[in-house]
């Protein structure tokens, strides 16, 4: 199993969930997060002070996939989530180990 | 100088013929303050509604958009009533004479030292120009979240300065409508169903929020940021409307007159108790659930459908006239979203709707009326409105542009045109 | 018809005499006039006070209840307009001649072309509506987060339109309590403490909310979503009381009269400084910190306590008495949750405990009205409420049920009953 | 007893030898009502200011800070009712006599049955003690986030029954100032300023807020929690401004009063108006962005300006002093943050840079002044103020205390001295 | 060192804790998410337009554990925080490699 | 690839955050979240009921990096975070398997 966990922009949000429901991905859980990367923050006024303004809002989805399904899950997530301008976003993979339901105490792979 | 009186006296008959005495017997100086101080109360309860719009407005958005209806409420409120005093005034009331508008001479309010008549000039000045403002407020709800804050501030100066003034002339004014025998006392119409011409054409030219209607005809819901600043802004609405109505009865310094203002508090609350309890009813029958927000655009139905004819309905007619209004806002609601008409807080059933219904009813309890009268005044205020407004809107749009980019909405106006947020420390989209 | 006004001629002795005579000075007409501008004042402050509750109940209650708490508040504001036209006033005014009740008649207020009394009878029936008001707004406060909706208005159809009106028939209405000497200016015991009874049924039939309450009677706090929303519906309601109080002299048109008016703003205030400063200090002194959510409970409970009286106390008997009721609340609040009664607001502290306080409190500063008499009128109003409001509180509670389910109260009832959130772009649980 | 009355006495001229007769003409009982009255919905206004105060803070403060911002506000503002009762108001206005103070009688308000002159005693005191609470609402803006509860609240005790009322002795009191003839209508100076001073002092030795300011002299701004908060504090203070200024003239009850307190509502209006709109346009030039914040602060500082003289002035005078307040606070913002003062919600732009300049400029539209006069008056007082103001915080800081420690700070007063959040379901640093 | 990741319902939050504290678990992180999964969201009604809610409410807790307990956490999780029906959330295990005490610099085991 | 998860005092952020970018880092995650640990909560009262707070705000600051710079980037980190009082936080360390820009399609490496 891996995690696959993706920063993306805020209104991306539906069309990545959907391209994913697609794929049959039952699962997914979903963080307000803010960023700080590429997509350097502009420089605002507020009473007459100017500040950089560092993190972005983003959003972070996190999913557990079975491994067969990682390659579409990853391309389905750039598709949808691609506006071609800075600031898109990043898809990181990691190992899962284990998974557990815990209405039923399923595991694993029984579990996504 | 013909005002708002002259309405009164075509359309209530009976009592103003002992409108005079009654002021003897108090006193002339006496009936004098009253009526001014009743100018001021109701003036300062309608400023007041200038802060239920914006409360409304704020809660209506969403996060994204809040800072931005926050300024346009305070800005909309503060050109209002600069440009009524500029223009506006005098080109409502100054030599109507049963036509079409007043004179251009800018610069409102005669020297306050003539003060001879029933009240002071300055607090009728107050009183009207709040109402101007209001017709304002109601424009900036409809096309929240994707207007340009500078067209918006345009627009506001044109419909304060210019438009609004000229149909109030027609009938306030004592020009053509009210000679006709139009009634509206307190401006379902000229307030009212004005306002929400003008957000209706806006509405159409700007067209709808990026992502708000899909292709199949279903509509994505965008919850408003905060129902408590919702329900806050329409409780203030509620109670600035007693300065609306009631102040519009314009006098107050006789036995009549103050119990006139009280039926017509009376009336103006039971019509907005009659607009929330159908709209509860209704929505709960329709969609199996209460909705908050359909119970808050009831109550304003109510008022806006009282406002034509507050004082002669009985308290019963006052209730089912109001609960009417309730009826027409939660089953226009979704109907505009039908037509794709992307009306961000409801304004145009709550205003332009139930100030038709309420225009058109007035005959029911008020003799002195017909319903083709009316029916004249709605639609050539109407068309007037709507044609001008329009007009306005397009000249606009193909010249500075009224409309955000849609990268500018995604991220939310308060972002992109202001450079702020409404709530930042909290995390979200 | 009787009206309050009889209660003051009861209550206030010497100033009554003179009553009617600057009337006179000031012309019958214009006395006419500002007295019912008296009514409409206070009347529309009071209404105001509908969106204090609102404020103050959306602040105190959890994020997940919000927007029902909105829902409610606007919804008892309508229906109480509307109970207590088509029942409440005649059953309250109308013949009660010393007795229990007036006439089952429906529809009040008479034809207001008989306006020929000290006031507009319209303006008068305003005024009154909102009191009763008042008490259905208390009742909403207790109950906050598990209780239906729909029971919880059918309770203020029934409050509104049978139990207000005929306790409050008693003493306003001229009858038996009036005839026994007692004495509740503005409503210690017939508005607020008459909420509170029929909340603390409520309470105890209703429960406490899910897992406020541990094994080991313990607590656990279930910290209110908005301090400032709490703090703004205090305010509010801090400057509608003054319409509470003030309109409570009944009568604006003499030197005497005005002057009146003027004493109670100044003890009102007072009363209610003093309910904050005391509430500041004790939590202070107790817990080692200043608790806002007491602050705000002071403020009203020296509101409510100088409610019964609040003309002729001394400024620094009014600061005492308000700052007594603000010492009442900081120790009642922790005391309701040893007996496991979960008031969300406060509310039985304050209208309850601090009304019987204020009531019992007259006789040290009016010479007319006895402790005895004081305490019979606060034990026959609430054994009345109480009973009354239990049997209803019970019969819907084994008929329709009166409260969601425990999944529904933990996933919120905003969510549950009303399929919404009140803020729904912040995330939360 | 000398009032306010004495300086409309010595700054209106030629009105004031007619104020008397109207009042004949109206009857004299009835003038007196009218009186009363205009103190009566003066003073609520006024006193529904300390909620807009209480807004505008708390949307302006960090969320970290909000439950602290309320609970200042409401204890401040019932200390400020109590101390002005004890002390304040006779020291103010009892026997001052051309001199610097009045009596060090204790309880003020003398026996109500002596209302005998031309408005009751009590309608006054209510009056004079919100103008007092205003004056303390201004200095928690500044100092929010990081000063103590305690000495905040203890400063507020001394502003209240004793800086405030001996400054305000000198004119409003008929002290040395009055008699110089200094004109303050309605206390851009003597409310605005002195409490403007007080915050400035305040700022001066309490010092900035952690983390303000970088050693490269650049700010960092630190936005305030909730913008339809601080527009909802702001559309509060226009409202109560009516009463304001309106209740100034204090008198209604005369053709003439009438007149002059509905011009003083226009030009207050007019005032904000053009505050708002020059703000809005200033910072649009440039900061290329109209700045919600700039503009709220623009609309009080407009209402300051026309607060020492919003009679005489022209509508469009009005405008341009009000404009020019706007002006002031955008300039001066940025460079309060130049100098280090670290004034969270812009009140010393608002109160005391704008009620300088609406001080400075009462001759060009009152013939009875001249600017020497007016610098006078602001000087003596401003000297006085700050001072007095000075030791009273350096006595604190070197006993007491007057700031959190940085740990509190950084996580907020909320929780390290309330022991609260204001929002507590919303997570959030 | 293991990372324990569970997803549970937001009221069941207090009583996992407990759980987890009475093992002698010390340290743990909670964030507020959003979770799509089986239990659908329902529809809505809003100012008369039908839609569902797909991402409910839920509480994500991170835990770092030694190895020996991981099983004893993740039962204590699944126990407290079952209710039996759909939506009571996943929990997911992944290796730890390092820990550090920002504090005192402690490292790994320690650091915990 | 390794993520580093660190734990900090919110008011900490914008310290760390400076620090990671003087290294040369190009990207974060911030993610508010609230933290249970040795820093016990304290006691508070309100409305007259004592209770125990028990969660306290944190930060958290989740950053992919390369191997090589796993080092420079947790002292970093500790040393910017670091008050000396309880409640600093934890810095968590494991490995990612891969990245993606979702701008360009870059991988790993490249998508830092
Ligand atoms: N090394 C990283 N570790 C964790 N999150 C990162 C990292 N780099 C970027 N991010 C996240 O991805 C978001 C987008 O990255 P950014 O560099 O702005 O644009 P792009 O992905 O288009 O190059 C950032 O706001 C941040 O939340
Ligand atoms: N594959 C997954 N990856 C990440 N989170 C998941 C995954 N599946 C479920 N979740 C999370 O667990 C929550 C509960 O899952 P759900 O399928 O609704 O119920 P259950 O766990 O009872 O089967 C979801 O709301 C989501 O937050
Ligand atoms: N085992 C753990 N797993 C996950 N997060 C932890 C763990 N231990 C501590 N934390 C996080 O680190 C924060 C600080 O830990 P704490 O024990 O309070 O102080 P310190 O790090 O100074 O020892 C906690 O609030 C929590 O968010």
């Amino acid at each position: 199993m891996k995690l696959i966990t993706a920063i993306i922009k805020p209104f991306k949000l539906d069309d990545v969930r959907k391209a994913l429901v697609d794929l049959g991905i039952e699962g997914m859980t979903v963080t307000e997060v803010k960023g700080f990367g590429r997509q350097k923050g502009h420089t605002e006024v507020y009473r007459g002070a100017e500040y950089e303004v560092n993190l972005i809002p983003k959003i972070q989805i996190d999913l557990v996939v079975k491994d067969d399904l990682l390659d579409s899950a990853t391309s389905a997530i750039v598709e949808a989530g691609k506006t071609d301008k800075v600031g898109d976003g990043k898809i990181f993979v990691s190992d899962v180990q284990g998974a557990i339901r815990i209405r039923t105490g399923e595991k694993d792979a029984e579990a996504l | 100088m013909l005002k708002k009186l002259l309405l009164s006296a075509i359309g209530l008959g009976v009592i103003t013929l002992t409108m005079t005495e009654p002021a003897n017997a108090a006193g002339e100086d006496t009936a004098y303050v009253f009526n001014t101080l009743l100018f001021l109360i109701g003036g300062f309860l309608v400023m007041w509604m200038a802060a239920g719009f914006a409360m409304l407005e704020a809660g209506m958005v969403r996060s994204k958009s809040v800072a931005m209806q926050c300024t346009k409420n305070i800005a909309l409120y503060s050109i209002a009533g600069i440009a009524f005093w500029v223009l506006g005034y005098n080109l409502m009331y100054d030599g109507v004479d049963g036509g079409f508008f007043g004179s251009f001479t800018a610069f409102s309010v005669p020297d306050p030292s003539v003060d001879t008549g029933d009240y002071s000039a300055a607090s009728d000045w107050f009183f009207q120009m709040v109402f101007c403002a209001t017709a304002a407020s109601i424009v900036s709800g409809t096309l929240a979240e994707r207007i340009k804050l500078i067209p918006f501030l345009i627009f506001v100066v044109i419909l304060c300065g210019i438009i609004y003034p000229i149909q109030g002339a027609w009938q306030w004014g004592g020009g053509f409508l009210s000679e006709l025998g139009f009634s509206d006392f307190a401006g379902s119409t000229i307030v009212h169903s004005t306002g929400g011409w003008a957000a209706l054409m806006g509405a159409l030219i700007l067209g709808s929020r990026a992502g708000r209607y899909n292709e199949d005809g279903t509509v994505n819901p965008m919850p408003g940021s905060s129902m408590p600043l919702a329900t806050l802004g329409t409780f203030i609405l509620w109670l600035g409307w007693f300065g609306f109505n009631g102040g519009s009865q314009l006098a107050l310094g006789s036995l009549e007159d103050a119990s006139s203002v009280s039926k017509i508090f009376m009336n103006t609350n039971l019509a907005a108790a009659g607009g929330v309890v159908a709209a509860i009813i209704l929505s709960q029958v329709l969609y199996k659930k209460v909705d908050l927000t359909m119970a808050l655009n009831g109550a304003l139905a109510g008022l806006v459908s009282i406002t034509a004819e507050p004082l002669m309905p009985s308290p019963l007619l006052s209730i089912i006239i109001g609960g009417i209004g309730g009826i027409i806002v939660v089953l226009a609601v979704p109907m505009l979203d039908k037509f794709k008409i992307d009306d961000v807080v409801g304004a145009i059933p709550v205003h332009l709707l139930a100030g038709i219904w309420g225009t058109l009813v007035v005959p029911l309890s008020n003799d002195g009326t017909s319903v083709v009268t009316q029916f004249i005044g709605v639609i050539s205020i109407g068309v007037f409105v709507s044609v001008v407004s329009a007009i306005v809107w397009f000249v606009m749009k193909s010249t500075i542009g009224i409309r955000v980019s849609e990268e500018a909405e995604l991220s939310g106006v308060d972002k992109a045109e202001l450079g702020m947020e409404a709530y930042p420390d909290f995390s979200k989209s």
